[in-house]
């Protein structure tokens, strides 16, 4: 079975600093695969590389086998590809409904197909449904966060990447959030997870990669790596309590 | 990671640098050419002492806009508001009250400061493009009304006819003195407040005032002062402008060009930095002086240039150099130097 | 319990026009406890925290800081008479260093002179784990450094209420005990800390009591290991059916 | 009596003021974008459509039907070539390009056309009116406003309603988050421009006829054209309308009062509702 | 070798607003450039280099102040020369008299230039203007109007600006002599420059049926005030206004509007005097100029030559031209019959004015270009006689 999405020495910089140095990862059609990582170890600069939000090199990232490093972000979304974003970057001044709509409305115009309609998200999420028309500057965060997923879903991926989605959430949201994962990925949607809460991480994915520093340290089966394995992998051999 | 210690009773002692080699040599040259800048009369022609106070002026307006948009995040495009008035001003406590002409200079100031109080309330409220629209128009208003006004001779304008009567001499030493002095209060005047607390404040409301607030930092009273500050400031740069022209209308006094300038100056030499507004000010006079007579080719060129720092180089010329060389010339930042690494 | 009560909220209510999204909440938070609050999104926690600190004007209610009624002191005058909070989206000033951003919080809510504020400020930098950022810029720090200096920021303000909102989500493990730690610290020092927060194991750790707001409101208060065993917590917060 | 043709006069007034503000509307109110050189614009387009109708012997009308298109690629062009790369958050970047764009642009058009003041023939419509009992209203300044409501209301359509409209303004509140929804930020800013600049061919045409235009004009009515905007409250079309309208009547009755205060009226009424409705009469609070 | 350097500085107005006043510098001094070949010989038989500093006052004073002080005071030039518009004379004059420098200036009613300076209680001893004064222009409008058959009522249009104010002005203005001719006046108040809508005044001079409308604006006010006339059914029999019409473009911008505007006249190509530098007649000139720039002549053309012409005449005279105190006696005494006419500064009206002709011309459909400006009124100076009669506009 051939990947649905792969890197292949992806390196990223942000001017002069390197963030990510040669990331081999595959994701493959239906998979859910977990991104695991100290803060700052690259995680968020990895997902954003794939999206062509920074300069990547064409070969870095392969789309069904096709070259697609470096294409703009919105022809990745139209590829197929959607994110939810770290820090959920929604469309301030815009209510939730309009911001919902855009989605819906680019999916529309790049004929895009998938079983994702409001009133399936407002199944999931319904406080969505009651503040409709509510600007999303003034919801609470988690209820911004909920309205970021949705904004995903509504692009119908085929790969969804999630940036830390629990984050900010209450614990009800996060385990109705994370159940409503499998149904995604019945739909036949890949996913890239990435998460803090190791044991969430595990329990959500097929697989899992741990980076450090801007590299993948560990890979395996979720149900196979050990506690201990990623807490080497987490802090590298080398770590030591200064 | 670290693992914490027990919070120590007494912090041990930590090292803050916030001079460096270049600045100490910067500050050495500033007060030599502070120094120079008094001392014109007895070295410099009159030709040079009144090419000089318009590159003052430039300066001086340069950095009141500087403060304003590029540490208190008020973009005003009105200043010249504060030039306009402290100009009339001076020729009406000069011309008409026959007040010494080198006090009224002094006198004058105080109109800015007292119109920019009330003024200030009116625009506070307003951010961003709101409030740039909002002194512009606020600077249009001041025109109409001096062309509507008889105490100015209206839209006739005035001529300050007085200066005649003193030899070009004293002249002389009264412009380079109001030169000088003009640098002091406010280049030196910016130097001295970013380097204060307040210097911290201001740039904290800048990046984000509602977090700045709960910190502390009392940001509706120090926008307040920054706006009366730079009132006044360019008050003082429009009244001795107008002192040299020796003519003010309202076109003139209310002229946008000073907007123009302080923006291009500014953009030019590195937005949020006094290095910049020299450098701006320097090229600026030499582009005016140089290549004025080319006329419209001049502008177009200048118009060019201008969009193309928007464009690749929106830290100017001193971010461009500070990101090879940090050597400041003004330092304000302050380094911490811990010990413990 | 009859310590001192530091802050008293009486019959606290907010509306946003016709949104009511605070009702009635009273609670009493005694000098040196850690009060936790929980809820689920968009219960109304945050905008209580914006009318402690002032952000918001309360739409009913009383709100007293050790007696004293507060009634329309403006945010900064807040911060000086003893109130730090942290923001949940991090609001760092982006173009100063992290120490000069903790030296606008020791210089103005602080109340300290510049130079007293210099060592000081460095602590605070180490016991936050930042000292190593100390001068880089605040607007080049990942999501959780900058989550760190809200924290140091707070704390460089000299707070005698501290008011924490969501400073562990997207901690690893460690680093949440670290934090844990470090609160339990600052509350041994004799700061009070009222704290949101989602992430429930590391509230529990440190929380002498907790709080739950459910639709703007109370639905529970007490001991923590009490109010997470009530059916009714479990079921709003945790969507545990009893 | 006087008053009301003063109000009749201020709406009229008012409408010309709308074709400005349009424009501006879009670009200042919803893209964030300040742009300095939307007077210049109209004063290019005015003397593009001159040149032609002197060479060519075109109607009003004609010209119009070239300069609108032309107007829509000019600002397709300026948003690809220079806005695009300016946009953000802050806005000094873009109000700083398009100061230096509109400093350029004067001085070109000096070069190209020379200070002279030019208008565009206009067959008499500019000339023309109906006498409703004693008030005279001019033919072209009802033509004027007609076409402004109508602007304005398709304006406020495509904006509300269209799959344009909504990727514009998510464009408008975070260009990233845009593009990960599948919007082409560059493309739909582009459009927008070339809409806004589109709808200052009206605006070149009509001041064209009913005065004259000359290459330092720009400025002048730019400022009316921030106010009515203003007035009107950020991103709300139709509250730039409505500015539009209390501009020109403020104008209109400050002449009756005094010739040389219609102008300053204009500024108060617009710094009364600064003072006093900062958010601009449309916008929310 | 030479006897020295001579320097003139010359200040017009070629960028901005303004620029088509100084539409005609750059021209004339690249001819007068040619002419001198950059050498003059003075008439104490010396030879000097002379060079002319061209500055662009961006018809902005401030400019020209500053570009006035920097052309004394660092290029040290003998003769100053700010070419027209008060905008930019005023600032440089100022700037001469305080430096002590001889400056020479033209293109602006005599008034407008000496009294804002306070000229109505002293003279100046270094700064020289020739031009005619707003009496005559005042006089010169009213001989207009005195040609047609009208009820004598006159509605005026004065911008809020210097030359508004002077125009305007109750004891010197063109109230004046229009209300001594017996004429009734009505000026509804001074108007700001780029005035949107004129209806407010256009129901004034309704109301009160005036049959005429005098006053000055610039161009894209009159056609802003004309069209609106025309759309308000108020059909005046004449308009007469300074300032807008001077320019054939300004007229054709008008349309079919511009047909039979009038205004005062300084020079045009029938004027009967000749260039005392090239010996060209104003015929000529306008000539030279239609066939070397393709377009119509304007009546700058004569006094940028005149004014250059004007200036080498007092450096040949001056016993020492590269002396300013020299330069400034030559100047006072100048006596010279130039392409305007005779410039002595005789003092009649001031010690430091000159006056020079000026005629009533109208607007009429022409050959070559669209249209062309005649002279139909010499009631004022009686050089020559009009070319034609002033008709009554005729509205489209
Ligand atoms: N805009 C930026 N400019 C410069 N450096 C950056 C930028 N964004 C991230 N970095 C750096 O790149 C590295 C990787 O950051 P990234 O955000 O990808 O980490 P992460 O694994 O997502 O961490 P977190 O769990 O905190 O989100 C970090 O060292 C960070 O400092
Ligand atoms: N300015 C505002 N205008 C209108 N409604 C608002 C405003 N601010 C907050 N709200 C509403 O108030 C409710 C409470 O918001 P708040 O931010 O206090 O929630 P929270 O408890 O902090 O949630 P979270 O845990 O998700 O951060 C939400 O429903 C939100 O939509
Ligand atoms: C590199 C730094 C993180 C080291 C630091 N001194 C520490 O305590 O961990
Ligand atoms: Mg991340
Ligand atoms: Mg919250």
């Amino acid at each position: 079975m051939s990947a649905v999405l792969s890197t292949h020495g992806l390196v990223a910089r942000y001017g002069d600093f390197q963030a990510l140095y040669g990331v081999d990862t595959e994701l493959h059609a239906g998979e859910a695969v977990a991104l695991i990582g100290a803060n700052g170890a690259g995680k968020s600069t990895f997902l954003r590389a794939i999206m062509g939000l920074l300069p990547v090199a064409r070969e870095m990232v392969r789309l069904d086998g096709e070259p697609v490093g470096g294409t703009p972000t919105d022809r990745m979304v139209r590829k197929g590809i959607a994110i939810v974003p770290e820090g959920r970057r929604l469309f301030s001044g815009m209510s939730v409904e309009d911001n919902l709509r855009v989605a819906i409305d680019q999916a529309a115009r790049m004929g895009a197909k998938g079983g994702w309609t409001l009133q399936r998200l407002h199944q999931l999420f319904p406080i969505l449904a009651e503040k409709a028309r509510t600007p999303v500057q003034s919801l609470s965060g988690g209820q911004q966060q909920m309205v970021a997923i949705g904004r995903a879903l509504l692009c119908q991926p085929r790969v969804l990447l999630c940036d830390e989605i629990s984050l900010g959430l209450a614990p009800k949201v996060i385990r109705e959030i994370y159940a409503a994962l499998p149904e995604i990925r019945a739909a036949g949607t890949a996913m890239i997870v990435v998460e803090q809460d190791v044991g969430l991480a595990k329990s959500a994915s097929d697989r899992l990669y741990c980076m450090l520093e801007g590299r993948v340290t560990l890979t395996g089966n979720s149900a196979e790596v050990t506690r201990e394995q990623i807490g080497e992998a987490y802090f590298g051999a080398g770590h030591a309590v200064v | 990671m670290t693992v914490i210690s027990q919070a120590p009773v007494e912090p041990p002692a930590v090292t803050v640098r916030r001079q460096t080699p270049s600045g100490r040599i910067a500050m050495t040259l500033a007060v030599l050419g502070l120094i120079a800048l008094a001392a014109m009369p007895w070295w410099a022609s009159t030709g040079t002492i009144r090419s000089v106070l318009v590159l003052c002026c430039y300066i001086a307006v340069a950095q009141m806009w500087n403060l304003l948009a590029g540490y208190a995040g008020l973009v005003s495009v009105g200043q010249q508001a504060f030039m306009g008035a402290a100009g009339y001003a001076l020729f009406v406590f000069a011309q008409t009250l026959g007040i010494n002409p080198f006090v009224a200079v002094f006198l004058s100031l105080l109109v800015p400061a007292i119109l920019a109080v009330p003024l200030y309330f009116l625009l506070h409220r307003l951010d961003g493009p709101y409030f740039s629209i909002g002194t512009w128009v606020v600077a249009e208003v001041f025109r109409l009304v001096a062309s509507n006004l008889p105490l100015v001779n209206s839209g006739a304008g005035m001529s300050l006819r007085v200066m005649s009567q003193y030899s070009a001499f004293e002249r002389n030493v009264a412009m380079s003195f109001l030169c000088a002095l003009m640098l002091l209060v406010t280049l030196g005047g910016s130097y001295w407040l970013l380097r204060s607390r307040f210097g911290l404040a201001l740039i904290a409301m800048r990046d984000n005032p509602v977090a700045a607030a709960s910190q502390g930092v009392n940001v509706a009273k120090l926008r307040f002062l920054i706006y009366v500050a730079a009132a006044v400031g360019c008050g003082l740069a429009g009244a001795v402008y107008f002192m040299a022209q020796l003519r003010i209308n309202p076109p003139s006094a209310f002229d946008p060009m000073w907007a123009n300038v302080a923006i291009f100056i500014v953009m030019i030499g590195g937005i949020g930095s006094i290095e910049g507004v020299l450098i701006g000010s320097l090229i600026f006079f030499i582009a005016d002086r140089w290549f004025g007579e080319y006329g419209a080719t001049y502008f177009v060129v200048l118009g060019l240039m201008t969009l193309l720092v928007a464009l690749y180089a929106r830290t100017g010329i001193w971010g461009m150099i500070s990101k090879r060389w940090d050597a400041p010339w003004f330092p304000i930042r302050r380094t911490l130097v811990d010990p413990d690494r | 319990m009859d310590r001192e009560i530091l802050l008293k909220a009486r019959d606290v209510s907010k509306s946003f026009g016709a949104v009511r999204v605070l009702h009635e909440v009273s609670f009493e938070v005694h000098r040196g406890e850690v009060l936790g609050i929980l809820g689920p999104n968009g219960a109304g926690k945050t905008t209580l925290f914006n009318m402690i600190s002032g952000d918001l004007k309360t739409s009913g209610g009383e709100i007293h800081l050790g007696g004293t009624a507060l009634r329309s002191e403006p945010p900064f005058r807040r911060c000086k008479m003893g109130i730090g909070r942290t923001y949940q989206i991090p609001r760092p000033y982006s173009g100063m260093t992290t120490f000069e951003n903790l030296l606008v919080a020791a210089a103005f809510g602080g109340g300290r002179s510049e130079r007293d504020s210099y060592a000081f400020c460095a602590q605070v930098l180490r016991d936050c784990e930042l000292a190593d950022k100390a001068n880089k810029q605040a607007g080049a720090l990942t999501l959780l450094d900058r989550k760190r200096l809200e924290l140091a920021r707070a704390l460089a303000s000299d707070p005698k209420l501290l008011l924490l909102d969501e400073i562990a989500g997207g901690l690893t493990d460690e680093e949440s005990k670290d934090l844990v730690a470090l609160v339990r610290r600052i509350r041994d020092r004799g700061v009070t800390i009222v704290w949101i927060e989602h992430v429930l194991h590391a509230l529990l750790a440190v929380a002498d009591r907790l709080m739950v707001l459910n639709f703007g409101e109370k639905i529970a208060e007490g001991v923590p290991s009490e109010v997470i065993a009530m059916p009714e917590v479990q079921r709003v917060y945790m969507g545990i059916e009893a | 009596m006087q008053w009301f043709d003063a109000l009749v006069q201020g709406v009229l007034l008012g409408g010309m003021y709308a074709q400005y503000a349009l424009g501006m509307a879009l670009m200042f109110g919803v893209m964030r974008i300040v742009n300095i050189s939307h007077g210049d614009l109209v004063i290019l387009l005015s003397l593009i459509g001159i040149s032609m109708a002197m060479a060519w012997g075109l109607g009003p009308f004609t010209v119009l039907i070239i300069l609108v298109p032309l107007g829509v690629f000019m600002g397709w062009l300026l948003q690809k070539a220079i806005l695009n790369k300016v946009v953000g958050s802050d806005p000094l970047p873009s109000l700083i390009a398009t100061f230096g764009l509109s400093i350029a642009l004067q001085n070109l058009m000096l070069q190209i056309w020379s200070a002279n003041s030019r208008s565009l023939p206009g067959e008499g419509i500019e000339s023309r009116s109906i006498d409703i009992g004693g008030i005279y209203i001019g033919l072209l300044p009802v033509i004027v406003l007609v076409v402004a409501t109508g602007l304005t209301w398709g304006l406020d359509l495509t904006l509300k309603r269209t799959r344009f409209g909504r990727a514009l303004r998510a464009a408008a509140a975070d260009v990233e988050a845009a593009a990960m929804t599948g919007i082409n930020p560059r493309a739909v800013y582009a459009l927008a421009t070339a809409i806004a600049v589109g709808i200052l061919g009206f605006a070149a045409v009509f001041q064209a006829l009913r005065s004259t235009v000359a290459p330092a004009d720009g400025a002048a009515q730019l400022i009316y054209a921030f106010e009515a905007v203003i007035i009107g409250g950020m991103g709300s079309v139709w509250g730039a309308f409505i500015g539009s309208m209390v501009l020109g009547i403020s104008q209109g009755i400050g002449f009756r009062i005094d010739p040389g205060f219609g102008v300053l009226a204009g500024h108060i009424v617009f710094l009364i509702v600064l003072a006093t409705r900062p958010q601009g009469l449309f916008g929310k609070a | 070798q030479t006897a020295g350097k001579i320097k003139l500085g010359y200040i017009s107005p070629t960028t901005g607003p303004l620029a088509s006043f100084g539409e005609t510098d750059g021209y004339t001094l690249q001819k007068i450039r040619a002419v001198l070949g950059g050498k003059l010989t003075a008439n104490n038989g010396n030879t000097y280099e002379i060079e002319i500093l061209d500055r662009d006052s961006q018809s902005n004073p401030n400019k020209s102040a500053e570009i006035a002080g920097n052309l004394i005071l660092n290029d040290e030039i003998q003769l100053l020369l700010p070419a027209s518009t008060t905008d930019t004379i005023l600032p440089a004059a100022e700037q001469a008299e305080l430096y002590e420098t001889p400056c020479l200036s033209s293109g602006a009613p005599w008034q407008a230039v000496i009294m804002p300076r306070g000229g109505d209680k002293q003279s100046f001893n270094w700064t020289y203007h020739f031009f005619w004064g707003l009496d005559e222009a005042l006089n010169t409008f009213v001989g207009l109007w005195n040609g047609l058959e009208t009820n004598k009522k006159v509605g005026m249009l004065f911008p809020q600006n210097i030359d508004g104010e002077t125009w305007g002005n109750d004891s010197y203005g063109l109230p004046v002599p229009t209300k001594k001719a017996g004429y009734e006046v009505f000026v509804p108040g001074y108007f700001q420059p780029r005035t949107n809508d004129f209806s407010a005044q256009i129901a004034e001079f309704k109301k009160n049926n005036c049959e005429i409308i005098g006053g000055i604006t610039y161009p894209d006010d009159l056609k802003t005030f004309v069209t609106q006339c025309n759309q308000q059914g108020f059909k005046p029999k004449a308009v007469t206004v300074a300032a807008a019409l001077l320019f054939p473009s300004s007229v054709e911008a008008m349309g079919p509007l511009g047909n039979g505007m009038s205004s005062e006249v300084w020079w045009t190509p029938a004027f009967p005097f000749k260039s005392s530098l090239t010996g060209e007649t104003s015929r000529q000139l306008a000539e030279q100029w239609e066939a070397d720039t393709k377009k119509q002549w304007t009546q700058p053309l004569g006094y940028s030559h005149a004014l250059l012409e004007v200036a080498i005449d007092v450096l040949k005279r001056a016993s020492d031209p590269t002396n300013r105190e020299s330069v400034r006696d030559a100047l006072a005494a100048t006596d010279l019959e130039s392409l305007v006419g005779h410039i002595k500064f005789d003092g009649a009206v001031h010690k430091n004015v000159c006056k020079t002709p000026i005629f009533g011309g109208q607007w009429v459909k022409g050959e070559k270009w669209p249209y062309d400006l005649k002279i139909v009124d010499n009631s004022v100076n009686q050089l020559f006689q009009p070319q034609q009669k002033i008709q009554p506009i005729q509205w489209p």
